[in-house]
C-alpha cells in the first residue's frame, strides 16, 4: 500500500542539500508552509535559491530562513512587502540576490516546467527593463519575450486536505502558486490541515493530483500565521 | 478645486459597465468598488485568485484562507470562482479583465504608463502590475493629476522605468478626465470650478480639448478646495 | 442584472458565420455539444475550420456537419475513429483538409491563445513527421517544436452545471479540452444539464469562471449521445 | 513456444512496481492492469482526465460522463482525480507518468519507436502517442515479435514514420523480453521453450546476450503453441 504520510516535518526536509533550489508556495504569509520553513530552518542548510511571490515577513517561515542568512538567491515578484523584511535589509547590504519576474510570468515558467515544454513567449515587460539581454519576438504584430521553464529541487506548500497517495485539496485562496508549484520540482511536500481517508476528497475536487505530490504530513499553521497572530486577536 | 480621491475612484465607477471583469489596483483603484451602485453587476478580480471579490471582511469575520492581492481579509459574492495563479494571470494576460484600473507615477502622451518603480525606491517590486498593464484591454489610470511638489506627472515622455509602453486608454485625475488617442491627449472633462486652460497648465503633454469637453459631474461631497495628497 | 442564459440553442449559434473557425468541446461523441451542433447544422453555415480532438462519429452533431459538406477543414489529433466517419470519407475524396497535431499539443496550443501567450516550446513530435516545416530549438541538451496559439471564432462546449453569469461545473471526464476552449474563444456557449441559482455552484468546484463564458443554454443532452443510444439499451 | 497476448501483459505487470504511475495504450497494453495482484496499488492515468482508473464498468453500471481515452465506459478507484486535457498532458509531456506501455510497429536498435501510422492507413491519426513517447521517462513497448508474416518488427532502423526518436526502454514481446541500452539491445529473457538463437534467428538488429539471460517465468496458461496474432 502506497503511504506518502509522514510523522513530522523534519522527515519532509531531511533531504534538503546546500545549494538548492526550494520553491515556496503560499501568497502572503499566512498561507506560506511554514511548518515545514521552521523545520527547514531548523536543519541548517545553506546557500538556497528560493521561489516565492513575496519576501516573507516577520523572524519565522521564509522570514526567518532569509534572517539567518541561508539563502543565496530570490526569485520573486513583489519582494519589497511594505512592512519592511530581513530580505530588504541583506539586499541593501548587498548580501542577497535577487531575481526580479512578474507575477504571471513566475507562474507560468514554474507551470511549463511541470508541463515539460522548453519555454514561451510571453508579452508581460516587453519593451521594459524587465526584459533587458532577453530574447524578443514579434508574433503576428505584437511583441513577446522569450522566458523559460523554471524548476525546483524541493517544492514546500501548505493545503487543507491531503489523503495518503498524496491528492491535495485546498480552501478558498489557497491554491496560488501551489499547484504549479507541485508540478514542478523533484521532490514535493505538502503540510495540511487535515488528513483524510482514501475517497473521502472526491475526485472532482483534487486540485493537485498524487502524482505531483511526495510527501504529506499534517501539522497545524504556524502560530504566526494565524488568524489571531495576524489581526491581533 | 479638485476631487478627492473618492471622487476620483467615483468618476471610474460610473464609467465602468454592468458585466464588467474589472481588477482594481492598489491605492486610489482600490476604492472604486465601494461607488458602484446597487444592481450594477461588476465582477472584481483579485490576481491571487478571486473572481467575484467582495466588500473587505468585518473584524471577527475574518477566514484566514480567503485573502485578495493585497493580503487583505475579503469575501466574495455569490457566483465567485477561487482558481490558481497559471490560471488566473490567463485571465490578465489572455485579455479578459475588461478593465484594470491602477495607480500611476506617470503617463505618457503615448499612453506608456510607468507605476512600478519609484526613483527613492532601493528594493524593486513588480507583483502584477505589468501582467495587468500588459494584459488588460482597458488600462484605466488613476492618480493626482500632480505630484505632491506640483510637478505634471503626464508627460511628454515617461522619465521613469516603464510598466508597459502604449497601454493607457483613459487617466482620470483630481483634475481631470483624459483619454489617450492615437493623436495623443484629449481632454474630456474637468474638475468643477476647473477649466481646460487651467488643466493644460499642470499639464507637460499637450492636451486636446474634446469638442464635447465639459465639467465632470460629481457629487459635491466628492470636491475638495485643495489638491489632494497621493 | 448579468444574465447570460438563453432559451434556445439557436440563438447561441445565431452568430456564426461561413469561414469561422469553431471550437467543438468533449472528447469522444457522447460529451460533445450535441445540441449546439445540431442547431448549428440546421443554421447552414459553410467553409467552417472545426477544432475537436476526433471527426464524430454517425450522422448528427459534428459527424453530421461534416457529412454536410459544412466543414473545410479540421484540426484534430485522432480522426481516424475505428468505426469510420463521414470525415474519413470526405478526406479520401479529398474533398476536406486535415492539420494533424498531438493531443497534447492541441491542447497546449488552445490554452496558450487563452493565456495570451505568443507560442511555446514543446518537446513533442520533435525530429518527426509532424514537425516537418516547423521552427525546431535545442534548449538545455533537448530538442523542441515551436508550437502557436490557436484561437477561435466560437467555442461550443457541453458541461453539467451553470449559472446565470456563466460558471460553468464539469462531472467525472467532462473537463477535457472544455477548459482551455473556453477560454480561446472570441465568443463562448455553453449547453448545460442543469441551470442552477447563483450561489448554488461553490467557488471552489468552478471549473470555468464565468469571465471565459458569453452564452448558457439548459438542453438535454442529444438523444444520440445518451447512455442508451451508445450501449444499445 | 510463444507467449499469449495475456502472457506478455502478465510480463509487464510483474515489472511495474507499486506507487507507479501509468498510462496503458490499447491493444495488449491495455491488458496489463488485469494481472496487477491485489495489494501491489499502481496508479493508472487515461489522458482524457483520469488518475486512478479502475476496471471497465459493468453493463448496466456505466456512466455517460466517465469513459476513458479508448472511449469505453470505465470505473475510478478510491482517491482517484479527474481534471482537463492541459493538466493531463502536463503529467505526459512533463514525465511524471513513470511508465507509458504502449504496442509497436517496428522498434529501433536505439530506441525508436514507430507506432502511430501503417503504411496501409490512408487517415492518419496520432492522438497521444507522441505525447507519452516523448514524455514518459520509461516507455515499455508490447508487440508480437514478428508481423503476421513473421518478418522481423525489431529493427536497425524504422522503416515506419517515427513516432518517437530514442524513447524505448524495454520490448515485451512473445518471444523475448530486450532492454534497450546504449549499446544496443539486450536479451533479457526468452519464452519459455525458445532459446537466444531463436530469438535473434526473428530479430532484424543484434541482441547482445545478458549475463543474466534466462527463460521467462510465467504460468503456464500464458504460453502458446504457436505465434500469437498481432
Amino acid at each position: 500500500m502506497v503511504d506518502k504520510t509522514l510523522k513530522s516535518v523534519d522527515e519532509a526536509v531531511a533531504g534538503v542539500f546546500d545549494g538548492a533550489t526550494i520553491f515556496c508556495g503560499g501568497f502572503g504569509d499566512t498561507q506560506l508552509p511554514g511548518q515545514l520553513l521552521e523545520a527547514l530552518r531548523e536543519k541548517g542548510v545553506k546557500d538556497l535559491t528560493i521561489v516565492h511571490n513575496g519576501s516573507g515577513a516577520g523572524t519565522h517561515a521564509l522570514g526567518g530562513l532569509i534572517a539567518d542568512g541561508r539563502v543565496r538567491k530570490l526569485i520573486a515578484s513583489f519582494p519589497n512587502n511594505p512592512g519592511g523584511t530581513s530580505f530588504q535589509d541583506l539586499y541593501l547590504k548587498g548580501q542577497i540576490e535577487l531575481e526580479l519576474v512578474p507575477q504571471g510570468t513566475l507562474a507560468e515558467r514554474i507551470r511549463a516546467a511541470g508541463a515539460g515544454l522548453g519555454g514561451f513567449f510571453t508579452p508581460t515587460a516587453a519593451g521594459t527593463e524587465l526584459a533587458k539581454g532577453k530574447e524578443t519576438r514579434t508574433i503576428d504584430g505584437r511583441e513577446y519575450v522569450f522566458e523559460k521553464p523554471l524548476r525546483g529541487d524541493f517544492a514546500f506548500v501548505r493545503a487543507h486536505r491531503a489523503d495518503r497517495i498524496g491528492n491535495l485539496n485546498f480552501r478558498r485562496t489557497m491554491r496560488n502558486f501551489n499547484v504549479p508549484m507541485c508540478t514542478a520540482a523533484k521532490f514535493v511536500a505538502a503540510e495540511v490541515d487535515e488528513l483524510v481517508p482514501l475517497g473521502d476528497i472526491s475526485p472532482e475536487d483534487v486540485h493537485v493530483p498524487g502524482i505531483f505530490v511526495d510527501r504529506i504530513v499534517q501539522v497545524a499553521r504556524h502560530p504566526m500565521q494565524t488568524l489571531a497572530a495576524t489581526v491581533g486577536r | 478645486m479638485s476631487l478627492t480621491r473618492e471622487g476620483i475612484a467615483y468618476r471610474v465607477a460610473c464609467d465602468l459597465p454592468e458585466g464588467a471583469y474589472v481588477n482594481l489596483g492598489i491605492g486610489i483603484p482600490t476604492l472604486v468598488s465601494g461607488f458602484i451602485p446597487e444592481g450594477k453587476e461588476i465582477f472584481f478580480h483579485s490576481e491571487n485568485g478571486i473572481l467575484g471579490m467582495g466588500a473587505i471582511a468585518e473584524p471577527g469575520h475574518e477566514d484566514i484562507d480567503l485573502i485578495n492581492a493585497g493580503k487583505q481579509y475579503v469575501t466574495v459574492r455569490p457566483g465567485a470562482s477561487f482558481f490558481d495563479h497559471p490560471t488566473s494571470f490567463s485571465m490578465i494576460r489572455g485579455g479578459h479583465i475588461d478593465y484594470a484600473v491602477l495607480g500611476a507615477l506617470e503617463v505618457a502622451a503615448n499612453g506608456d504608463l510607468a507605476n512600478w518603480r519609484t526613483p527613492g525606491e532601493k528594493v524593486p517590486g513588480v507583483g502584477g502590475a505589468m501582467d495587468l498593464a500588459f494584459g488588460s484591454p482597458n488600462v484605466l489610470v488613476t492618480m493626482t493629476h500632480t505630484t505632491n511638489k506640483g510637478k505634471p506627472k503626464i508627460l511628454n515622455k515617461c522619465t521613469l522605468p516603464l510598466t508597459a509602453p502604449h497601454c493607457v486608454k483613459r487617466i482620470y485625475t483630481d483634475m481631470a478626465l483624459i483619454y489617450v488617442t492615437p493623436e495623443g491627449l484629449e481632454l474630456r472633462e474637468y474638475a468643477p470650478g476647473l477649466d481646460a486652460k487651467t488643466v493644460q497648465s499642470h499639464t507637460e503633454a499637450p492636451l486636446r480639448v474634446s469638442p464635447d469637453c465639459r465639467e465632470m459631474k460629481v457629487p459635491a461631497k466628492f470636491v475638495a478646495a485643495a489638491q489632494v495628497a497621493t
